[in-house]
Parts: structure tokens; sequence; C-alpha cells
């Protein structure tokens, strides 16, 4: 007699049965019809692209039947469809080789987030307030296509596109789409777009991209303020290749040593880290390279052309002794002769400069210096660390920071701005620009915007009509990885899912829209959709490797993109550039704002969650504790314990941190690793208006930034601000550690 | 002075048998407090247990220090009256009702705070062993699971300490009442006659459940002690832990007799009965358990602090000069500083001083309690995970209705009940009560006389 | 006296203030049911079934009416037509975790020529031109709060055939919970195959 | 149950008033003595027979020891299942268990002696009471005299100084 | 011979990305619980990056610790739950049964590496988030302690699939979320007991260590030291 027979026997009182009436009927939303069938609870695995930074890792969805409450002409209900559940790197694709960053592993919440865009929307209230009233797909089409036809017919010149730069199929579409109206050429804008380093390749190497770091290969790794393994360049690629770096070579172990101002993510494994002065790392490789050139009796043609780019090259850079670099950049000059003897010593040693190094008015020295650098120590080349992907089409990019600046001015330059209309695609000028360049001013004055974004962040908020994209994983997707791998790669996704909303992916409404305007237009972009234009690419792509198109475009959407599978060796060797002989002259760093009024160097960085505050939105990424801190959900100033005890401030206090161009407010994070005289903050939090999970949440350190450009590239010299601290009253810290300093159980070998 | 039986039994009576207003305003006032501690307790079921103020790493907040703290206050009851009981101490007679009665209501209160700090009350009937068809019993191997047994076997033990002697005051209200009383007490006196058979029989079995209930007792709060000792969180882990708990719980339980019979005397006018030697007694006891417990606590610091283990260090520090040290020096004074003084020069030793001495340790008590479970929980081997606590509303909420809750069931009982034993008042008051102790007639030849009541 | 009555009507107050709070708690209990009929009212309180009702339906075992179901489908005529459970109905069970039940699409493999004159049929038909699906109202099933894991597939290659657990449906009309899937019926089972009775190999 | 008893206000006279109903030839069995407390330092209120309560109390625990062993060790096995490495039955963690059953299992036996013994259970009414008991007098008397005694108990009683010789009608018990 | 599933965690390989960590969330249905729960140590981690700072600036040295539960074979955890919600399989897991935990929060005051987690309050995904949970795990209600589980649904996946295949499980079948993201590789899972697994073969490495073995909990991780340069360059 259990449990069960004992109750019945006692409890078969009327009540009870009285009260079996109340139950309520199982009402339901109406079901519909799914379009694909699934097999319940069995996963299966569609191949998509990242769409999150530069990298380009290859990704594998899960994907698993499941119910989703959507819209079906006017109705609610459940539809049983394939539904993203996970995110996996594509174990074949050459760049992260089945792996991803965190990132990475979170941008599935783009897919499902509540605040996504689920229908054409029209700005209703005033600009900038957020009012929108949706709107179906043909009236907003047929809006634009009027709004496109009158710029057409008055000037070319008023049609303005502004987006990261893009690559692949997106870029071939909009710079044909461009070029067909005569319009301008495409603003690309990325805060973090390294187009410093790429000039310097360009005038180095003569190849105009960012390198492949190959740390598998290497034995001895300098990192000048790049967070190579965080979120730099190619993170994962870089950080795989760390991995076998350290232990995937039985009996070889390579030495990593960093030089930076702030112990980055990237700086806390190294095995030894080094402080530098701020805009100081051109300096120091500089140094490094005299004494190659003169006491290790290096030859200095042994460089090429990377070492006749610097002045004083040829002459073996005579003022470049390790006692004048110790004086500017604070290391003494003993260690910088161990160093240099330390790179010649663990053949082949690499020096990865980047992220703060080149933000700098003197990035571009600095990049060619240790371009020179490595080249001096033999480490460039298809077998050697620094190697360079081959492209399969020309990378050139117009200087993305010069070219926007260039388009306020000329929507600022005369009252009635002659952009009439513009384009707005996956970029946040308004939140990642320094105020002074004054953008969201420049917007205001174009009569009509239009976004084609997914969420209403800082930019898109400006926008007249809002047109929503597919989300990566419902598009049709394709890349050309600049770095990472060694050979060739076009990435190629099909849609892993159908689209959860009423939306349309970018390329189709271009594609759309240049139908409706027909004329040249029309001729010119002859695809009906984005998987034709793809399509198309490939089977020139299968022509020229000499196999048939049909299966050459399935086993591309079968493995994740085309990769020339003969490995490594194909590595572009670097060609010689044109045999200018412009030489460029290292400055030292020039820094906004007076030592004595602004005492402090101001160091933004990217931090693993938010990179440049594009994923600031996704939940999981604001509550990842930050690796450092352990922060979450917010921003906060780091600042050496010694200076804030001199300044009265302690953990938690409110600061105001003050620049010549503005001043923000966040609690403050006493860390022993940064410079006395550094202030850094991390970038991605502070947005006005970016979906429930971070607008106004934290404070903007590009709000402070001063507008100093490196001189030849105009990009945004983003780490040469200085500002002063002051206690501001006590903040609010949401820390994941309550933790100590030191760790109690000495684990060291 | 000469107390004639009946002038005895309209004393000890007259709260059973007359209700004044002011006990129906109190019983209502005091009732409204405790009822606050439901209803924070239905809003915390309501909303989840989020709603307090516990989190990671301090799981255990002032739930489980209350439980702690009341399952102490109940020790003394039982102990005290048994022990006295045994050794025929004659001044225990007024006592042992009011301590057995503490012990009760206390391990009612206490019993009920493993239910209030569940995540899932709803399922707490998992705990208990009953069959099902799923096959499924509880893990006897968790100190919970010895708790659950420990504490049911305790409160029915002390429950029916307590019951058996109230059968002949019953009786005798049953005798002496009119109306619906003498039926009711007619109920409850179990149809008591008085035979000397049934005397005997009585005597007997409080003897037998005097024995029983001690070792009971000291194992229930070794028992709960064991529920942190079983785990390896640092200064939890260690052997001294039951009879430092057992100590604190007879400390503790002391102080809260004290202060009931100290109201009791004040509020039902037993100024006759509840005399100055009681207080003086009991305080000398207090001051024992006031020494033997700042010997434990001496003596576990200065072992982990000899030991110097990091982990263990790190809780020490955290309670000497860390954030929890004002609260640890709270407690030092109230258990020790205070009472000691107090206690030892007779000059001092009046009831005012018993009873300031015996708040003092109550509050002590209930500190540290908390001083055990937080520090020890916030600072545990990574120092990466430590964390803090602070109790919201509904915790604090809970901890002021349990006080209440004591009072008004205590009050309740007083008024069902003569607080001091009528019987065995009067059997006090025999000329030759003290030749035939009640212990078994063996016994009785070797006690010498003592003094009278 | 006067208190003795104060204190009634106090009583009598709170009682009545109680009664109140209980019976708005039952309407709002039933009230608040979720889209997909599992309660969501309050988020905290989980039992394991949907609302007070149901569980006492359930205790006694008394069935839901057959009637609840969109289509009053016959498993018996199907039977006889030689169509055996996986093959084209519940396709899910030989391969997945989750045997799945037929819509209008696997319905309408055969029916959109055979006995299309069926009452019953032609209810396919308009639920597809309404591009709707049949909304099936669930015989089995775990209350979420179990957190069964149950997998077909494994049970169907040990050989376990459909009537052990769902009783004779080829029987039935309309699928009535035949057999009582408790965690004893269950257990039992695997104790006697010698099949694993960790509480991981069901609930994680 | 007709019974005739006399009051007294003394222990000494309710003594001599036993004395004599024991004179009188009154069996044992029939003999009645009620007390407000417990007179045990007179032979009238001593009760010398040994009661069997210790080794029954005893008895209760070893079974109750016995019962919470096979509850843990039963259950254990039932479902084995290993938490922390442990065996799964040991006299460690079944010990404490047992021990809390043994005590209980005593206290159980104790009590249940007790009402057995002393035939107390909820609602039982007294077979005999009088309001003076409650005053500390002490009634001492005889249920279901033989007849012919009654006279001589009567008479017996009040030689000892009853207050008050009270009759209970001969209601069968 | 019955599996005990180990892992092995390469502390020179770590670089603090926390892949893993999100990797592990989104596998599991971790719920994310807010600021405000968050200011109040709240946070579910299941996998957490744990740093410690060494000495003073400028020579600062950081370590970066993954923590997650170590499967204990002597587990404080699982003799202190009263229903059983936390026990050992025979395949060396320490299994969280969600249905069974009435939320005593004993477990995780016994754990010494404080990686259990409670839900303080029921988990909200705001809708169409919840598209995002796996199927094969399960939503933990409120009141429900939880924990890595070392993916115990892919354990009985791949399980399922052997079986299907009729074969043993091999070396590399079973990968859990935080292992199969782990750019450097320096996450390793595999069954301690086959003595040609990769993960059997590093445990005995001799920069292999366990995390607070003087607790005697015999846990089932073992964390390759770091090793580290002299100042002269020569490599220690």
């Amino acid at each position: 007699m259990d449990r069960r027979d004992f109750i019945k026997l006692s409890a078969l009182t009327a009540g009870a049965a009285g009260l079996a009436g109340c139950g309520h009927p199982d009402h339901q939303l109406i079901r519909f019809l799914p379009e694909e069938s699934w097999i319940p609870g069995v996963a299966t695995w569609r191949p998509s692209l990242c769409p999150l930074c530069a990298a380009g890792c290859g990704v594998m969805a899960r994907v698993m039947e499941g119910d989703a409450e959507v819209v079906r002409n006017g109705r609610t209900g459940l539809l049983r469809m394939g539904l993203v559940k996970k995110l996996e790197g594509n174990p074949a694709h050459p760049v992260n080789r089945g792996k991803l960053c965190a990132r990475g592993q979170a941008a599935v919440q783009i897919v499902y987030h509540p605040d996504r865009i689920r229908q054409p929307l029209k700005r209703r209230g005033e600009r900038g307030t957020g009012e929108f009233e949706p709107v179906d797909w043909d009236e907003a089409l047929s809006t634009l296509a009027a709004r496109l036809k009158q710029v057409l017919d008055d000037d070319p010149a008023g049609l303005a596109w502004l987006s990261r730069p893009l690559r692949g199929g997106k870029r071939v579409l909009v710079e044909r789409f461009l070029a067909t109206l005569a319009a301008p050429a495409p603003v690309y804008f990325e805060l973090f777009d390294e187009s410093v380093l790429r000039w310097a390749n360009r005038l180095s190497f003569g190849r105009e991209q960012m390198p492949t770091y190959t740390l598998s290969v290497a034995n001895y790794v300098l990192g000048l303020s790049a967070d190579f393994l965080g979120t730099w360049n190619s993170p994962v690629a870089q950080a795989i290749g760390y991995g076998e770096f350290r232990q995937g070579r039985p009996g070889r172990r390579g030495k990593f040593v960093q030089v930076e101002p702030r112990v980055s993510q990237t700086g806390a494994n190294a095995d030894e880290w080094i402080p530098i002065r701020p805009g100081t790392e051109g300096a120091l490789a500089l140094g490094l390279a005299h004494v190659l050139l003169n006491e290790a009796r290096r030859p200095t043609t042994a460089a090429g052309t990377a070492g006749e780019r610097i002045e004083g090259w040829l002459q073996g850079l005579p003022e470049w002794t390790p006692e004048a670099v110790a004086e500017q950049t604070g290391i003494e000059a003993e260690r910088i002769r161990r160093l240099a003897r330390e790179l010649i010593a663990h053949e082949p040693a690499v020096v990865i400069a980047g992220g703060a190094a080149l933000a700098q008015t003197n990035g571009l020295a600095t990049a060619l210096a240790v371009n020179a650098l490595n080249a001096l120590l033999g480490c460039v080349g298809a077998l050697g660390p620094v190697r360079f992907t081959p492209q399969p089409e020309s990378t050139g990019l117009a200087p993305p920071h010069r070219t926007l600046r260039a388009l306020v001015q000329k929507i600022l330059s005369r009252p009635e701005s002659p952009v009439k209309l513009l384009l707005l695609y996956e970029a946040n000028p308004v939140f990642a620009t320094p105020p002074a360049w004054q953008v969201a001013a420049a917007l205001d004055r174009v009569p009509f915007v239009v976004s084609f974004g997914s969420f209403l962040d800082d930019t898109s908020i400006l926008a007249d009509l809002v047109l929503p994209d597919h989300v990566f994983l419902e598009s049709w997707m394709d890349d050309v990885p600049e770095s990472g791998t060694e050979p060739a790669v076009v990435s190629l996704a099909a849609p892993a899912m159908r689209p959860l909303h009423n939306t349309r992916a970018m390329p189709d409404v271009l594609l759309d829209l240049s139908r409706r305007v027909g004329g040249r237009l029309n001729e010119a972009l002859p695809w009906k959709s984005y998987e034709e234009l793809l399509r198309a690419r490939f089977d020139a792509l299968a022509r020229r490797a000499g196999a048939d198109a049909d299966a050459f475009w399935k086993q591309a959407l079968e493995r994740g993109g085309w990769w020339s599978d003969n490995g490594g060796t194909r590595a572009a060797a670097p060609r010689h550039a044109a045999a200018t002989t412009r030489q460029i002259r290292y400055q030292p760093a020039e820094m906004d704002g007076s030592v004595e009024e602004f005492p402090f160097h101001f160091l933004p960085y990217a931090s693993q969650a938010f990179y440049d505050g594009t994923t600031a939105h996704l939940p999981w990424l604001q509550e990842l504790p930050d690796v450092l801190t352990t922060a979450m959900w917010g921003s906060w100033v780091e600042l050496n314990p010694q200076t804030a005890e001199r300044l009265g401030i302690r953990q938690g206090d409110l600061v105001d941190v003050t620049s010549r161009h503005g001043t923000l407010q966040a609690p403050v994070i006493l860390s022993t690793g940064i410079a006395p005289d550094v202030v850094a903050m991390p970038v991605g939090q502070g947005h006005r208006a970016f979906t429930r999970y971070a607008s106004r949440r934290g404070a903007n350190p590009i709000s402070v930034l001063a507008p100093l450009e490196e001189p030849e590239t105009g990009a945004l010299a983003w780490a040469a601000t200085r500002v002063q601290i002051r206690r501001a009253g006590v903040g609010r810290l949401v820390l994941f550690s309550g933790g100590l300093s030191r760790f109690p159980h000495p684990e060291e070998r | 002075m000469e107390k004639t039986a009946s002038r005895i039994n309209d004393d000890l009576l007259r709260p059973v048998l007359e209700t004044s207003p002011r006990f129906y305003l109190a019983v209502v006032l005091v009732g409204l407090v405790a009822a606050l501690g439901f209803v924070a307790w239905g809003y915390q079921i309501w909303n989840g247990i989020g709603v307090a103020g516990i989190s990671r790493p301090v799981f255990w907040g002032f739930y489980i220090t209350n439980f702690v703290f009341w399952i102490g206050i109940s020790h003394a009851g039982t102990l005290i009256s048994a022990i006295l009981r045994l050794a025929n101490a004659g001044w225990r007679r007024p006592v042992t009702r009011c301590a057995e009665a503490i012990t009760v209501f206390a391990l009612m209160i206490g019993a009920m705070f493993p239910l209030i700090h569940l995540g899932r009350p709803w399922l707490a009937f998992w705990l208990f062993p009953y069959p099902n068809e799923r096959g499924l019993w509880p893990n006897f191997r968790s100190p919970l699971l010895w708790d659950f047994f420990a504490i049911n076997t305790y409160l029915l033990g002390s429950f029916l300490f307590l019951l058996l002697p109230m059968l002949p005051d019953f009786a005798l209200v049953r005798d002496r009442a009119r109306g619906w009383r003498q039926r009711v007490y007619g109920w409850l006196a179990l149809g008591w006659e008085g035979t000397p058979r049934q005397w005997h029989r009585l005597e007997t079995a409080m003897h037998i459940m005097a024995v029983l209930i001690i070792p009971v007792a000291v194992s229930v709060h070794s028992i709960v002690s064991f529920d942190f000792a079983m785990s390896p969180v640092p200064m939890w882990h260690s052997t001294i832990f039951a009879p430092y708990f057992v100590a604190g719980a007879i400390f503790s339980g002391l102080a809260a007799l004290i202060l009931a019979m100290a109201l009791l005397r004040k509020l039902l006018h037993l100024e006759e009965y509840l005399r100055t030697e009681h207080f003086s007694n009991l305080g000398k006891l207090l001051l024992v358990m006031s020494l033997l417990w700042f010997y434990f606590i001496f003596a576990e610091r200065l072992t982990v602090w000899y030991g110097n283990d990091p982990a263990e260090m790190a809780v020490f520090r955290a309670t000497q000069s860390g954030p929890y040290a004002p609260l640890f020096w709270v407690m030092v004074f109230c258990n020790f500083l205070l009472p000691v003084p107090l206690l030892t020069i007779p000059r001092l030793r009046t009831i005012a001083s018993t009873v300031v001495a015996a708040l003092g340790v109550v509050v002590g008590m209930w500190l540290e309690r908390f001083l055990i479970i937080v520090p020890a929980l916030a600072h545990k081997f990574l120092p990466y995970s430590w964390g803090t606590y602070a109790p919201t509303w509904v915790e604090i909420t809970i901890t002021v209705a349990t006080f209440a809750g004591m009072v008004l069931l205590y009050m309740l009982f007083a008024k069902l009940v003569p607080v001091i034993s009528v019987w065995e008042w009067k059997v006090g008051r025999h000329p030759l009560a003290e030749q035939r102790a009640e212990i078994s007639p063996a016994v009785a030849k070797t006690v010498a006389p003592e003094g009278s009541a | 006296m006067r208190w003795r009555r104060l204190v009634l009507r106090l009583f009598l107050a709170v009682a009545t203030a109680l009664l109140t709070l209980g019976l708005l708690l039952g309407w709002w209990d039933s009230a608040a049911m979720d889209t997909d009929g599992t309660r969501q009212a309050s988020p905290v309180f989980t039992p394991e079934r949907p609302s007070l009702g149901a569980a006492v339906r359930d205790f006694f075992g008394i069935q839901p009416e057959p009637e609840r179901q969109p289509i009053a489908f016959t498993h018996k005529v199907h039977a006889e037509n030689r169509i055996d459970c996986t093959s084209y109905c519940h396709t899910g069970a030989a391969v997945g975790p989750v045997a799945g039940i037929p819509g209008v699409k696997q319905c309408l493999i055969c029916h959109r020529t055979i006995a299309t004159d069926h009452p019953d049929v032609e209810k396919i038909a308009t639920y597809e031109e309404r591009d709707e699906d049949i909304p099936w109202q669930r015989v089995y099933g775990y209350p979420a709060p179990a957190h069964v894991k149950f997998q077909h597939a494994p049970h169907i290659r040990a050989g376990v055939n459909c009537s052990t657990c769902h009783g004779e449906v080829e029987q039935m009309t309309v699928a009535v919970r035949a057999v009582e899937l408790n965690m004893g019926f269950c257990v039992d089972c695997h104790r006697q195959h010698k099949a694993s009775v960790e509480c991981i190999a069901c609930h994680y | 149950m007709n019974a005739i008893y006399g009051v007294y206000a003394e222990p000494a006279s309710a003594q001599r008033a036993v004395e004599g109903l024991r004179a009188a030839g009154l069996p044992e069995t029939s003999l009645l003595v009620l007390s407000a407390e417990p007179w045990g330092e007179y032979e009238f209120g001593a009760y010398r027979r040994h009661s069997r309560m210790p080794w029954l109390a005893a008895c209760g625990g070893f079974l109750g020891g016995v019962v919470g062993f096979a509850l843990v060790a039963g259950t254990q096995q039932s479902w084995p299942l290993r938490t922390g490495g442990m065996p799964i039955v040991t006299l460690w963690s079944a010990g404490i268990i047992t021990y809390e059953m043994t005590m209980l299992g005593a206290i159980l036996a104790t009590v249940l002696t007790l009402f057995v013994s002393s035939r107390l259970w909820p609602a039982r009414q007294p077979r005999l009471t009088d309001p003076a008991l409650a005053d500390g007098f002490i009634v001492v008397g005889a249920s279901e005299p033989p007849d012919h005694l009654r006279a001589e108990i009567e008479r017996r009683l009040r030689e000892a100084g009853s207050e008050g010789i009270k009759t209970v009608p001969g209601s069968a018990c | 011979m019955s599996r005990r599933w180990g892992m092995v965690v390469d502390l020179d390989r770590c670089t603090g990305c926390e892949a893993c960590v999100v990797a592990c969330r989104a596998e599991n249905n971790v719920p994310t619980v807010g600021e405000t729960e968050a200011a109040r140590g709240r946070a579910i981690h299941w996998i957490r990056i744990e740093r410690y700072w060494e000495g003073e600036f400028p020579n600062a040295r950081i370590r970066f610790v993954p923590v997650l539960c170590q499967h204990c074979e002597a587990a404080p955890c699982e003799p202190v739950c009263p229903t059983y919600a936390s026990y050992h399989t025979a395949d060396g897991l320490n299994a969280q049964v969600y249905n069974r935990c009435i939320g005593t929060r004993y477990c995780a005051n016994a754990c010494p590496y404080t990686v259990r987690f409670f839900n303080f309050f029921h988990p909200v995904w705001e809708k169409p988030l919840h598209l995002q949970l796996n199927p094969e795990v399960s939503v933990r209600e409120v009141g429900v302690m939880e924990k890595c589980t070392f993916c115990v649904q892919r354990i009985k996946a791949a399980e399922l699939q052997a079986k299907a295949e009729a074969r043993e499980l091999r070396d590399g079948d079973v990968q859990p979320a935080c292992a199969q993201a782990c750019p450097a590789d320096a996450l390793l899972f595999g069954d301690l007991n086959d003595p040609d697994s990769r993960v059997a073969q590093l445990a005995r490495s001799p920069r292999g260590s366990k995390l607070l073995e003087e607790v005697g909990t015999q846990p089932k991780i073992t964390y390759l030291a770091r090793l580290s340069w002299s100042g002269d360059g020569e490599d220690r």
C-alpha cells in the first residue's frame, strides 16, 4: 500500500470531487502550417559566419525544431520552425578551426533579442526622440524609391552611403549600386579599423591588409600594446596559435613579452610584462633595431624596403641608442639590450604592434618601425610568423575615418546640406566618434536618413525610415577574411533559419530598389536576389579554380566557403612596393591637453565583452565578468592604487574624467596593473539608446576623446587624450568577485 | 508564612480562571507581530527566496541563525528541569514547568526554520521517510535528516515531559472549575484520580523521562552543530563544535529561563513563589555557563590562530578585526564581560542584575550563532568568491516575529495551565517530604534529608 | 464583556478577509493560464500540475474528455490498414527522443486522395486552407518541474513495443491514457531489464 | 460504582482511617485513597510494588533502535546511491538516527506504560472525585464495600475524624 | 571498466578570453539575472575565470584559473543533501538532480570551490530569447541549485549514439561546450579510466596539481601549472 492508495482511501470526500470541475479549458494560440519538416529533438548543423568583427570566423549553427510565436498576415500563432540554439566554430574553416571567442558564442542572442525591430518603421515624432510607427514593406520601399529618384534627378552627389567596412559580395553590390548612380563612393567607418597598420604594410611590404600572425611557428613574441589574444586583428586564430606556441610543441615553449602602459587581458599571459609610457612604442622598436643593426652587426639592407621607409635606417639609426630610447619610453637601456639579444637568440621572433600603440599621432611611424624590425628579424614571409593571406580581390580602402570626416564637413559646410539621402548600414558613428567630429549634428541636417539596422542604436534612432535587415543567421552571408589564415579564403553561408520577423536582407532591398528605380541601375545589378549575386561570384571562382560550378557551389555551401586546400604553401610572399623613396621620420606622439591641467593619459580599450560597443546589447555579454576587474553591467575607470591613495579615491568611488573635449562619470576600480599616470576605461557602454540592456548604462569614453588623428591616414588617434580625475561621490560597482589579490595556494612550479 | 492549600490554589490558579482585558490586548498585539512574520514568509514563498538577503557564497543567514538560536533556547528548559529533578533540588519546584514550557515553544519555533529557509518549501515533505511508488527515500547521511529526527524526538520528548506533571493540575482545575472549563480540563486530565498507584506511576515515569531527556537534549544540539561541522568550511569543520554548541545552548536557555521567570514573577505577581534564591541559584548556573562558553570560544580561536591555516585565518581575521569585528566584540561583552561581574559579586546579584545579565546573554548568543555562520561562509577557500551578507526586511520581520511568537505562546500557556506546578509546590511543603524523596524507595534511604523547601 | 465582543468582531473580520483572499487567489490561479495551457500565474510556486483542478483530476485518474481533441482520430481504423506507428505518423520515435504527432502534411500524404468525403478528413482540408496545423491536445506528458528527458529511440532499439507504455492504442479510437506513466512504472521496468536506474538516466 | 468515603484534612488522620478500614477486614483491592498530591512518606500514600516501567522503557528503546537502523539501512540498500565516496550503509551516519529512534522508543514506551497502567486516556472521566480534593483534603474510603461491612466502615471512617461521610449511589461501574 | 569522466585545465594555455564562460551559458540554459541581482552576488556562471593579482606595479603578475565543478570523488556536497538531489553517478559525475532539489543550499555551503549557484528568483528569458533554450537541458526553476554538469546531455547523447552504432565510446566523442569553444585548447575532457585518453596522460604530467587538494575532496580536474621564464631569458 503506497502513498497514492493511502490518500485515495482517506481523501474520497465530496469537496475534492467538487474541485475537479474548476479546471480551466486549455485555450491555445492557433498553430501555423510548418514550412519544413523537422525530426523533433534531433539537431542539425548548418554553416554560417560570425558578423561581429573583421576576423570573419566560420560558424556552425546548431538548429533544432521549436515553436516560435510569429505573425503571419495579421494573425499571431505558433509556427514549428528550425531555431538556432547554439553557435560553434566551423571545424573546417581555416580562420578559427572550430573555435569561437566569447562574442562569437553570444552572437546567437542577436537573433532572439526582444528589442529587435520586427517590421519597417517610419519616424513619427521629432528626429532622435525614437518615436516610430510601423509601416509595411511596400509603402516603405516606395517612399525610399521616390526619394532616391528625386535625389538622382537633382544631383546624384546628394546620395551617401555610410556603413562599416564591407567585404565580398556586399561590397561589390554597394559600390556598383553607387557607381552606376554616379553617387560618391561609400563611406566606411569602424572605430578600431586599423587603417594605420594597413597603410604601413602597404608602404613596407606592398600589401594593404592586416598581417596574419602564425604564432605556432614563432619562438618569441614581443607584443607592443596589441591585445592580440583578446579583440585585436583575428583573436581566435591568434589564440589557437598561442595555445600551440605555449604547449603545442613538446620541448619547445615560446617566450612572450608584452610591453604596454596597462596590463591588458593579453598582457596578463606574458612571461615578462614591461610598462612603457603611452605613445612611445615606436621609439622602443627603433631602439631594438638600433641594437640589432649596430651591436648584432645585422646588415641594414636585410630589412629591404621596410627599412628604407624609416629615415635614418640606412645610417643605422644613430640617434636611437638604448639610452635615448630609455629616456623617451621609461624602459632601462640594459633591458632594451637584453630584449634585443633575446629577439635574436629565440629565432623566429615576431614583434606585434597594434591597438593603442598605433592609435597615436605617430601611429604610422610606429607601425613602419615595427615592420622594419620584423623584416630585419626575417620573420615576414610565407614560412615566418608574419604572413599575408592572399586576397582574391583588391582590399584597398579609402581611409575610413578621413572619408567620414570629409562627409561630415561636406554636410556642415553649407547651411542646406548637399547630402539629401543617407543610407546607414551597421555603423554607429554617433556613438563611436569624438564629439568634435559633430557626426550627430551632420546627421540632423540630412533631410532623409534611412537605416538598415536591426536595432535602434544611437545612430539609427536619428533615421527617418528603418528597413530592418535580416540577422546574420537568417541571411545569405559571404566574407573574404583579410587575415588569420594562410590559404586564401572566401567564406559562404546560406541562411541557417527562416526569418523570425517581417524583415528583409539589405542586399535584397538594394536590388529591389534598383528594380523600382529601373534604368541603367537595373542592368548594372542584374541579380534578382543576393543569392544569385553570390552564386555568380562563386561561379567565377569555380572557373578560376577550374572546377564544375554546381559541385563547387554545393561543396562551398556544405563546408562554409572555399579555401585553397594546399594549406600553407600558398601564403603570399611580400611584394616589393614601388621604389618610391619617401621616408617617414619618427616623431614623438602628440597628446591633447597640457600635462599640468590634464596629468593622466586616457587609455580607452576594447574589452572582451563589448569590443567597440556593437555587442553591448547582448545580456550574456553585459553579465560576462570582465576578466581583469570581474565587473559586469556597467563601465568603470581603472586607476593605480598609489595614485588613487594620493587623490583620496577608494574603490567604487565615482570620479569625473574630464578632457578638453568633454567629461564623464564612472566608478573607479583599483588595479595594480596600470601605470600611475595612466587611466584606462573599456569602450562599449554609455549608449544613449541601444535596447533595454545597454541604454543609458555606464559611460562612453569616446565622448571625451580629442579629435587628434594620424596625419597620413587620417585615422583617429583614440589613445592620445590626456584627462584629469576628480572624485565626485560614491559610485556603484557590480563585481562578480569579492576577491583579493593573493592566491593562497602557490601553484607556481 | 503558612500557606493553606486553598490559598496556594487561589494564587496559582488565578491566572487560569480569570482573564483581565489587558491579557486580550496583549494577545492581539503580540499576535499581530507574529502574524507579520507569517505574512513575510508568505511573501517570500510567493516571490521566491530571493527576497531574503542571502546570496552566493553566504547561502545561510538569519534563518539558520534563528534556527540554531531557538533550538539553543529550548535546551535549558528540559535539561535544567531534568537535572534538578534527578538532583532532587528543592528549589526546582516553581522553576521546572516554566523551563519545560520554554523548551517546547522554542522548539516549535526553531523547528519551523528548516521550512522557512527552503527554496521550495512546498516539497519539504520529501524530508519525511514515507513509502512512495517512486521507491525514493530521504538521504539519511545528511545532517539535515539527523536534524529532522533529533528535533522531532526532542519535541515529542519534551512535550510529554511537560504534559505528564500537568495531568494532576488539570484534574485540580477540573475539580474546581465550572461550565466549559470543567469539561475542557476534564478532557485534558485524561481521567486522573490521584490514587497512590497513579502517583507512583507518574513519579517513576517522570524519573525515567528525566533520565532519557538529558542525552536527547545533548544530542539535538550536537546534531545542530553537525550541520556546520560536517562540511569542510574553514572554522566550521572542527571537533569542538558539538560540545561548544551544547554549552552555548544551555547558556542561552538558562538566560531565556531567567527572563521568562522574571516576567512571570512581575506579571502574575508570583513574588512568594519565585523568590530571590531561585534567581540567585540560576544566576550562579548562568555564571558557570558563561565561563564555560568563554573557555570554548577561547579554545577554538586559539587553535585556529596558532594553526595559522590561511583559509581559517581569513575567517578569523574577518571576525577579529575585519568587517564583523564590532559584532564579535559586542558578543564577547554580552556573553562574558557583562554577566561575569554581575553574577560573581553577591552584592550585585539581585533579581534585576540577573535579568540584565540574562538579556545580555540572549543577545550575545544570537550574535554568536550569526558570527559562526556568516563570516565562515563569506570567506571560504577561494578568495575570488568571497562575499558579504546583508539581511532584508523579510528576514528581519521573521526574526522579530519569532520573539513575538514565543511571547504569545507563553502567554497562552500561562492562561491554559498554572505556570507553577501546584501539586509539586504542595509536595515541597510537606514537613516530612524530604525523607522519602521521589526517587524510588531504594534510593530514598541513602539520601540525607535536606533543608526544607 | 465589552472586550470579548471586540475580539469576536476582530476575529470575524480577519476570517472574512482571509476567505476573500483565498477566493481571489483561487480565481486568479485558474484564470492566469498562459498560451500553451501551462500555468504561468505564479512564477515561483511551481507545482507539477497546471492547476488544482487538473491535479485532482489527474490524481483520481479522471481522463480529460476525448472530444477535446480537434479531430476524433481513430487509431483502430488506421491500424487495421496496417499503418504502423512510426512509419508515417510518429516518425520521430525510431530516430529521436520525441515521437512527434503528425500534422496536416502527414495526414494529406494519404488523405489527399483516400476517404476525402469523410467529415473528419474534410476538417483536415479546412485546416490546410486556413494555413493552420491541427492543434492536437497532448495525452501523455511529464509535468515540467519533473525534468524528465524520455528518449523514444533507445527504447525502440531495445525492443520495447509501443503498447507497453501506451496501452493497446490500435484498439482505441481517440488515444486515451491507458497506462499510468509514473516513476514507479519506469523504475520497475528498468530494474527488470537490468537498465540503468541512475537518477541522471532520465533527469538531467 | 458505589463507594463510601471520608474526607480528612491531616495525613495522620487519613492513615488512621486506612488502618481502621483494614482492621475492619476491608479487602485491599476495594480500599480507596485519593489525594491531590502524593503522600509518599505515609504508608497509605506509598505504593510498594515495583513497576516494570524501566524494563518496558528499555525494550521500547531497543525496539526503536532496531526500527531506526532498519529504516536507514533498508532504505539506503533499496536504492543504493553513492554520495561523498562513502559506503552505502555506515555505522557513522546510521548510528545517529538509530540513537534518536532508540530514545524515541524509550520515551514512547515510558509514556505508554504510564497511560496504560494508570488507565489514562483522553476524555476518560475519573471513577470518583470530590471538590474537597482540590483544597488539599485526602479521601479515604471503600469502593464496592461488601454490604455487611458498610456500617462498620462508616463507623471507622467517622472515628478517624472524617469531616463528613459521603456515599456514592450504587451505580454499577 | 566503468568510466570516470575528468578534465585537464592547462593554465599555461588559458588566455582568459572567457569564450568558455559564454559557450557554457549558451549550451546549458544558464539564466541571466540582471544588474540588481548580479550586484547582490547572484550572477550564475557555471565556469568562471578566477583572476588573482600578485605583486605591485610595475611587476604585477596576474594568474587566470578557470574554476568549475570539480566533480570530486569524495564530494562534500553529496552526503549533505537530504533528498539525494546531489549524488555521485557510476560514471564519476557529480549529478545535480534538479527536480529533487528542495533548496536547502547545504551543498553550496559544503562546496569548498563555491561553484554551486542558486536560482533565487524564477529565471526569466524575455520573449523571444526563450527560443534559444536548448531542449536537451532542463530549465531550472526558482529554489533549485545548479552547477556545471560536465555537459551531461552531451555525454548521454554520445553514449546513446555509441550504443546505436554498437561501439564503445572513443576518446574525444564527448566534448563539453567549454572545451569545444576554448581557442587555446586549455580545457580537455575525457575518461580518466581510459589510460590512453589525452586526459589520462596529461593528468599524470609532472606539471599537474589539483585545486584545494588539501581539503580532501579528490577533485577530478587536474590543473597543469603555468611555467614561467626567469628574468634572464632562460626557460625555467
